[in-house]
């Protein structure tokens, strides 16, 4: 939707003035919800930079979150600091991004789709696997908290309750936002958005519809391990189950429903489906059919996801982001 | 002894790959109307299985017509799916389609385990435990069966494609909707003939593997993955890729966990898969 | 030197032969060239063999003086051929503004550090293109209509925006496929002004048209094609006379002039 | 569109409006109830949801045999017990989530999460919590982290899996024994315990097949232990599978080769599977199979009405817990000190069997480490359609475990 950057800062400032107010009186299973919440929106939104900005349907992304979660795991393990840990995971699975969307990108629609699935199935079940470095399904427990940031004298940032680490994972999540932003109202972003609706006439006005595909693929695995990162020092547990296929249809399903085409769309999308299951007071089963049903209900009625089918004439990038332009 | 061995495990891929080609062939079918990979396609092979397991253990009925009946209630199921759920987001994009079909997935699963509870039920039936041997291969009849029933089906579908009037509708559609349109083909009867025709081959696979695997609530979720494999490997919406790719990546599994190791077993499909897709961007038999 | 020259291009598909043995060539000279001929004759896959949408089966293409069969097509816009398509493919879910800027692309630098940081170079040239892009639209007479949505646009706008686009790129050739199509009159001689426009601009164009009348009009040679083959080649007069052109499209008006 | 937007609008608005307020618990609080609050932190969906039925109605009952005796007597003043329950989802995250729902409910003890992975999460929580909780994970490493606040009563893989192999190989000495487990951590702990203690007991492992969970055909797998033709096959993994197990195991390698099954393995599942197809397989099973007790019966009976199914140790255990700990409460005299609880809990746990209220197979005081000292495990063989016992302990030394 078309709205002055004044309006929109002004949109977005009020969200964050709500957003940093809301762990002062939110109870703190609601603060560990939110905290994870917090996390799936980064893998959503990162998850949106390929399904929605591209175009392609990519459903490893669990598979990158894990390879994250794993590699600051095993770092902070060998005693690097989380601080280093965290970048460094972000990295490594951008790099297995760049290696499996290499081959993958060769092949389209549901090819792509089916071709990443097996992807994030066989590092699932390397994962589970690879006992020696892994631990097998077993996971590895015992992970640090991120190590305490000095301020001065002796006060320092410490991020052992989940108010702290809440704000952390919030700065990421803005941090997420802000790239996301940047990249879809420059040339980058254009590109994207020219491969997604015409890949041929992308091609014809001398777009590398490969290279833009693939930098997307990278920049979202790059994301998820920082997401995974940080869902592991949170948690300061992981085990394989947390990376499988179906996390990676989760993601995909956050982000539809959200609306893909947008930035506040998969955002949505994760508080969505997580906050989802809190308000069927009855049994959980029961819960599950009913989400199920929303699924179908909500593709039905708005096919450009919930913020999609806000936004008047067509998702351009400023219509799903509400942020400082 | 090795022979005898290579002999086995390549039945037991024959076996395992005529369930798979099975439901992939439903799952082909459909993608090649309404271009949805329809997930919810494997809860329709459980519904098939409960709905034979029940006819059998409540009403006594005989292995093969609560067979049949099971096959015309999913058929029936499968044509309401359409109608209320895939019919509205044909337009939509693909991806809607998919989403659809994940929460179908959702939902029906757990109106299973509501129903009739999580645990393992076995189909009774008489062919399940006698086991024929014929040069070193040892089978149960009951595998046996689910092979020729298969083929059978099989051919049958064939015939169905190729000879009848709403067989060659069907191939128009997959064509290119448009023109069928155009040509006055009714592109809705058609769609809920292929969603009918597909679940009922996907509850042939569920009454089928009842008496060899158990009956449970969740029995769908492999076989569906295991399906898009095959019809990604074979070419989407190509029936001989369907039929083909299903019998290789059976023979493939169980050659993989026979010969190279059993705790990567699943994961011989998806890798076997990439390898081909590396190779053909769309498949053994998908058209450029 | 030559621009542009096709020297004995055939493509197949299949069995059938959309395009055999085909020479032409384009010198520097100012100059519009016309391709027609009936349908299927396969003016449009010569288009695709020479933006590299389809490789040629046999045969050389040479654009300034180097090989490009088979050449992707994002390199091929790169070296400065632009072109247009039949049926209007434009980004509609973009402003026109947007489009434009898509266009633009390959004559931009900034990447993805550029994109976040968007430093004083990446800024400029935002501007720049912007810029740039508002000027050709004005020259097409768009540039009122910058923000609205491609579906807003009438036939003749879409089109004129293709164009636009193709404009965009900095071609030093620009292929027209069927520019007018669907057009009245009136709109279609005054997309011929803007194309004569363009060749004054020092931009060649190669131009299908069904319409003979624009045609004979505005090109400066002719090249007619029938079943893939080139039967003539020449100034509007010499086509106009040229026996085998008559007995091509004799009886085929109807489809010829749609 | 616009009848899209209309939806969509009301959609979100209800979302939204609902997030605010629809759970009560959304803000901080602490309930103030007559009643004590106990939680169960169960697999209700997820791939385990089996369990969580089986925990769910469990503890169920356990809550309804403590409140018929006229609920938890605290410092004199009775309490009735409610249960409060939370679907983990199978998933680790979740299942802290739960942990810190209860805290702030002030509830501070629970049964579960009981699946590995979940245990493994909230143990880096629940002491900080102030949280005690029974699990019955059988993985002894969950139990090894060295955590306060988790209590098991139920065996120990290593006790139950050390039982089998003893057996195989001292009572009916077989000596060449093959394995098919599944590759999660449960099947991994079947492999390692097996093999080590088969080993120890003169045995041999000759071979060591996998297969993954939810897994249905494993002919492949069969077909190649048959190339090793093995005395014995033990199979781990959970019940899921059984059936098609012990059946396909037959169809492949015949009526000769002696069948093991891990713990949890039941005379149910070999009901299922057929009985002339089960005979001549072994299973260990836990005491509320094995000792017949009253408690035992009646839980059977109740859990048979009630549910219009079979109960399972799982069940068992999870009722176990919940009778442990609320007892520990008494004792105690407090139901918010985990810390007094836990020290209450050993005595609580030898007064409960002493009555013979316990079911699930753990007894005896136990460890520092959280779980019970002592186990009535017993190997049990089907023959001629009934299950005849080979072998049956109480304690680690007779068979020289450790």
């Amino acid at each position: 939707m078309k709205e002055t950057p004044k309006k929109t800062s002004g949109v977005f400032l009020a969200i964050l003035a709500l957003l940093i107010l809301l762990p002062f009186f939110l109870s703190k299973a609601y603060l560990h919800l939110a905290v994870i919440i917090g996390v799936h929106a980064i893998l959503a939104l990162s998850l949106g930079m390929v399904v929605g900005f591209v175009g392609q349907l990519s459903l490893c992304h669990a598979g990158f979150y894990g390879i994250g979660a794993y590699t600051s795991a095993l770092l902070t393990f060998s005693h690097w600091p989380f601080w280093l840990a965290l970048p460094a995971a972000g990295i490594i699975s951008g790099l297995f991004g760049l290696l499996i969307g290499l081959p993958a990108l060769k092949t389209r629609g549901i090819y792509f789709a089916i071709t990443t699935l097996s992807f994030g199935v066989i590092m699932n079940i390397m994962l589970n696997n690879w006992v020696s470095l892994t631990n097998g399904p077993d996971g590895l427990s015992g992970l640090a908290l991120p190590d305490p940031i000095p301020l001065w004298a002796k006060t320092s940032i410490s991020f052992n309750t989940p108010r702290n680490y809440y704000f952390l994972v919030g700065v990421l999540l803005l941090f997420t936002i802000f790239v996301c932003r940047r990249l879809l109202n420059s040339r980058v972003g254009r590109a994207f958005r020219g491969v997604r609706d015409n890949e041929v006439l992308a091609e014809c006005l001398g777009i590398r519809a490969l290279r833009y595909k693939l930098t997307a693929f990278t920049i979202g695995a790059i994301f998820a391990g920082l997401a995974g990162s940080l869902y592991a020092h949170y948690l300061r547990y992981i085990c394989p189950r947390d990376f499988s296929f179906a996390e990676s249809f989760d993601l995909l399903v956050m982000v539809v429903v959200g609306g893909a085409q947008t930035i506040l769309g998969p955002i949505v999308g994760a508080l969505f489906i997580l906050a989802l299951p809190k308000f069927f007071g009855f049994e959980p089963v029961y819960g599950r059919v009913a989400f199920g049903i929303i699924l179908v209900v909500v593709m039905i009625y708005m096919p450009r996801g919930i913020v999609g089918s806000f936004q008047k004439g067509f998702p351009s990038p400023k219509g799903g982001a509400h942020g400082p332009s | 002894m090795e022979a005898a061995i290579l002999l086995q495990q390549v039945a037991n891929g024959l076996v395992i790959g005529s369930i798979y080609a099975m439901v992939a062939l439903g799952l082909t079918l459909i993608f090649g109307i309404l271009h949805i990979g329809n997930f919810a396609h494997g809860q329709l092979y459980m519904l098939g299985a409960f709905a034979t397991y029940w006819l059998v253990s409540l009403w006594g009925w005989n292995i093969w017509s609560s067979m049949f009946v099971a096959m015309g209630l999913t058929a029936l199921l499968g044509m309401v799916l359409e109608r209320i759920a895939f019919r509205p987001v044909r337009s939509a994009p693909h991806i809607n389609g998919l989403i659809v079909a994940l929460g179908l997935f959702i939902a029906l699963e757990n109106i299973a385990f509501i129903l009739w509870g999580g645990d393992e039920r076995t189909l009774p039936s008489p062919y399940a435990t006698k086991m024929i041997t014929l040069l070193s291969i040892s089978l149960t009849i009951q595998r046996l069966l689910v092979f020729a029933v298969s083929i059978l089906l099989i051919f049958l579908l064939y015939l169905f494609i190729q000879k009848t009037k709403m067989g060659k509708a069907i191939r128009a559609v997959a064509q290119d909707p448009e023109v069928a349109r155009l040509m006055g083909i009714p592109i809705h009867r058609v769609s809920s003939t292929v969603f009918a025709v597909s679940s009922a081959l996907a509850a042939a696979a569920g009454a089928m593997v009842g008496p060899i695997f158990c009956v449970f609530p969740s029995m769908g979720l492999i076989p569906i993955l295991k399906a898009f494999v095959v019809i990604v490997l074979g070419g989407m919406g190509s029936i001989p890729g369907a039929i083909f790719g299903g019998f290789i990546l059976g023979v493939a599994e169980s050659l993989g966990a026979g010969y190279i190791s059993s705790e990567y077993k699943d994961a011989f499909a998806f890798a076997a898969l990439i390898l081909v897709l590396m190779v053909r961007p769309t498949g053994l038999f998908g058209k450029e | 030197m030559a621009l542009l020259e096709l020297e004995e291009v055939s493509k197949f598909f299949g069995g059938l032969a959309a395009v055999s043995d085909l020479n032409f060539s384009l010198s520097d000279r100012k100059e519009i060239l016309g391709l027609i001929g009936p349908n299927g004759a396969g003016k449009t896959t010569v288009f695709n063999l020479i933006t590299g949408l389809l490789k040629p089966s046999r045969g050389k293409i040479r654009f300034q003086g180097s090989e490009i069969g088979g050449q992707k097509p994002y390199r091929l816009c790169e070296m400065g051929i632009g072109r247009t398509f039949q049926a209007s493919s434009l980004f509609f879910e973009e402003t026109i503004l947007n489009n434009m800027l898509i266009a633009r692309h390959s004559r931009m630098k900034s990447g993805i550090w550029g994109a976040v940081a968007i430093p004083p170079s990446t800024a400029r040239e935002e501007r720049e293109a912007v810029d740039q892009c508002l000027e050709i639209l004005g020259k097409v007479g768009l540039v009122s209509k910058a923000n609205a949505l491609p579906h807003s646009l009438t036939n003749m706008e879409q089109r004129l925006l293709m164009i636009a686009m193709g404009l965009a790129t900095q071609p030093s050739l620009l292929l027209l496929d069927e520019p007018s199509a669907g057009m009245r009159p009136a709109e279609s001689s005054s997309l011929m002004n803007l194309v004569g426009q363009i060749r004054e601009w020092g931009i060649k164009v190669i131009l299908i048209e069904h319409d003979m009348k624009v045609v004979m009009n505005t090109c400066d040679r002719i090249v007619v094609l029938n079943f893939g083959r080139k039967i003539a080649e020449g100034t509007p007069e010499e086509i106009r006379a040229h026996p085998r052109v008559i007995e091509a499209y004799l009886g085929r008006r109807a489809g010829a002039a749609r | 569109m616009s009848k899209a937007k209309q939806t969509c609008f009301y959609f979100c608005w209800a979302f939204f409006f609902g997030l605010i307020c629809s759970p009560a618990d959304l803000l901080a609080q602490t309930s103030a109830g007559k009643g004590i609050k106990f939680g169960v932190s169960a697999t209700l969906t997820g791939p385990a949801s089996y369990l969580g039925w089986h925990d769910k109605n469990g503890t169920t009952l356990a809550a309804e045999e403590i409140n018929e005796r006229g609920g938890i007597n605290l410092k004199g003043e009775k309490h009735k017990l409610e249960l409060e329950f939370f679907d983990n989802e199978t998933k680790p995250a979740k299942a802290v989530e739960g942990m810190r729902m209860f805290a702030e409910k002030g509830i501070h003890a629970c049964a579960g999460p009981q699946l590995t992975p979940l245990a493994y999460a909230v143990i880096k929580f629940n002491e900080e919590l102030k949280v005690i909780f029974g699990c019955y994970s059988t993985t002894p490493e969950v139990f090894e982290q060295g955590n306060k606040l988790i209590l098991s009563a139920t065996m120990n893989q290593k006790w139950s899996i050390g039982l089998a192999a003893y057996t195989a190989a001292k009572v009916l000495n077989l000596k060449k024994a093959a394995l098919l487990v599944d590759t999660t951590g449960y099947g991994r702990a079947v492999e390692k315990h097996f093999t080590m203690n088969f080993k120890k007991f003169g045995g041999e492992v000759i071979a060591v097949e996998w297969y993954e969970l939810k897994s249905t055909d494993f002919y492949p797998q069969l077909t190649r232990l048959k190339a090793k033709n093995p005395e014995t096959l033990m199979f781990g993994g959970m019940s899921a599978e059984a059936v098609i197990l012990i059946r396909q195991s037959r169809e492949i390698l015949g009526k000769k080769v002696l069948l093991i099954g891990s713990d949890y393995f039941k005379m149910e599942q070999l009901k299922k599977a057929g009985l002339e197809v089960s005979e001549n397989t072994m299973i260990p099973l836990s005491g509320f199979h094995i000792i017949d007790s009253p408690a035992r019966q009646s839980f059977y009976k109740k859990f048979q009405d009630r549910f219009r199914a079979e109960a399972e140790t799982y069940g068992a255990c999870a009722h176990d817990e919940v009778l442990w700990i609320s007892r520990a409460m008494e004792i105690a005299g407090t139901n918010i000190d985990a810390f007094k609880i836990r020290e209450a809990a050993d005595q609580a746990m030898r007064e409960l069997e002493a009555k013979g209220l316990l079911i699930g197979g753990a007894h005896g005081g136990f460890l520092p480490n959280g779980q019970a000292k002592k186990y009535y495990i017993g190997t049990n063989i089907l023959r001629d359609g009934k299950l005849e016992r080979l072998k049956m302990i109480t304690d680690l030394k007779e068979i020289g475990l450790e």
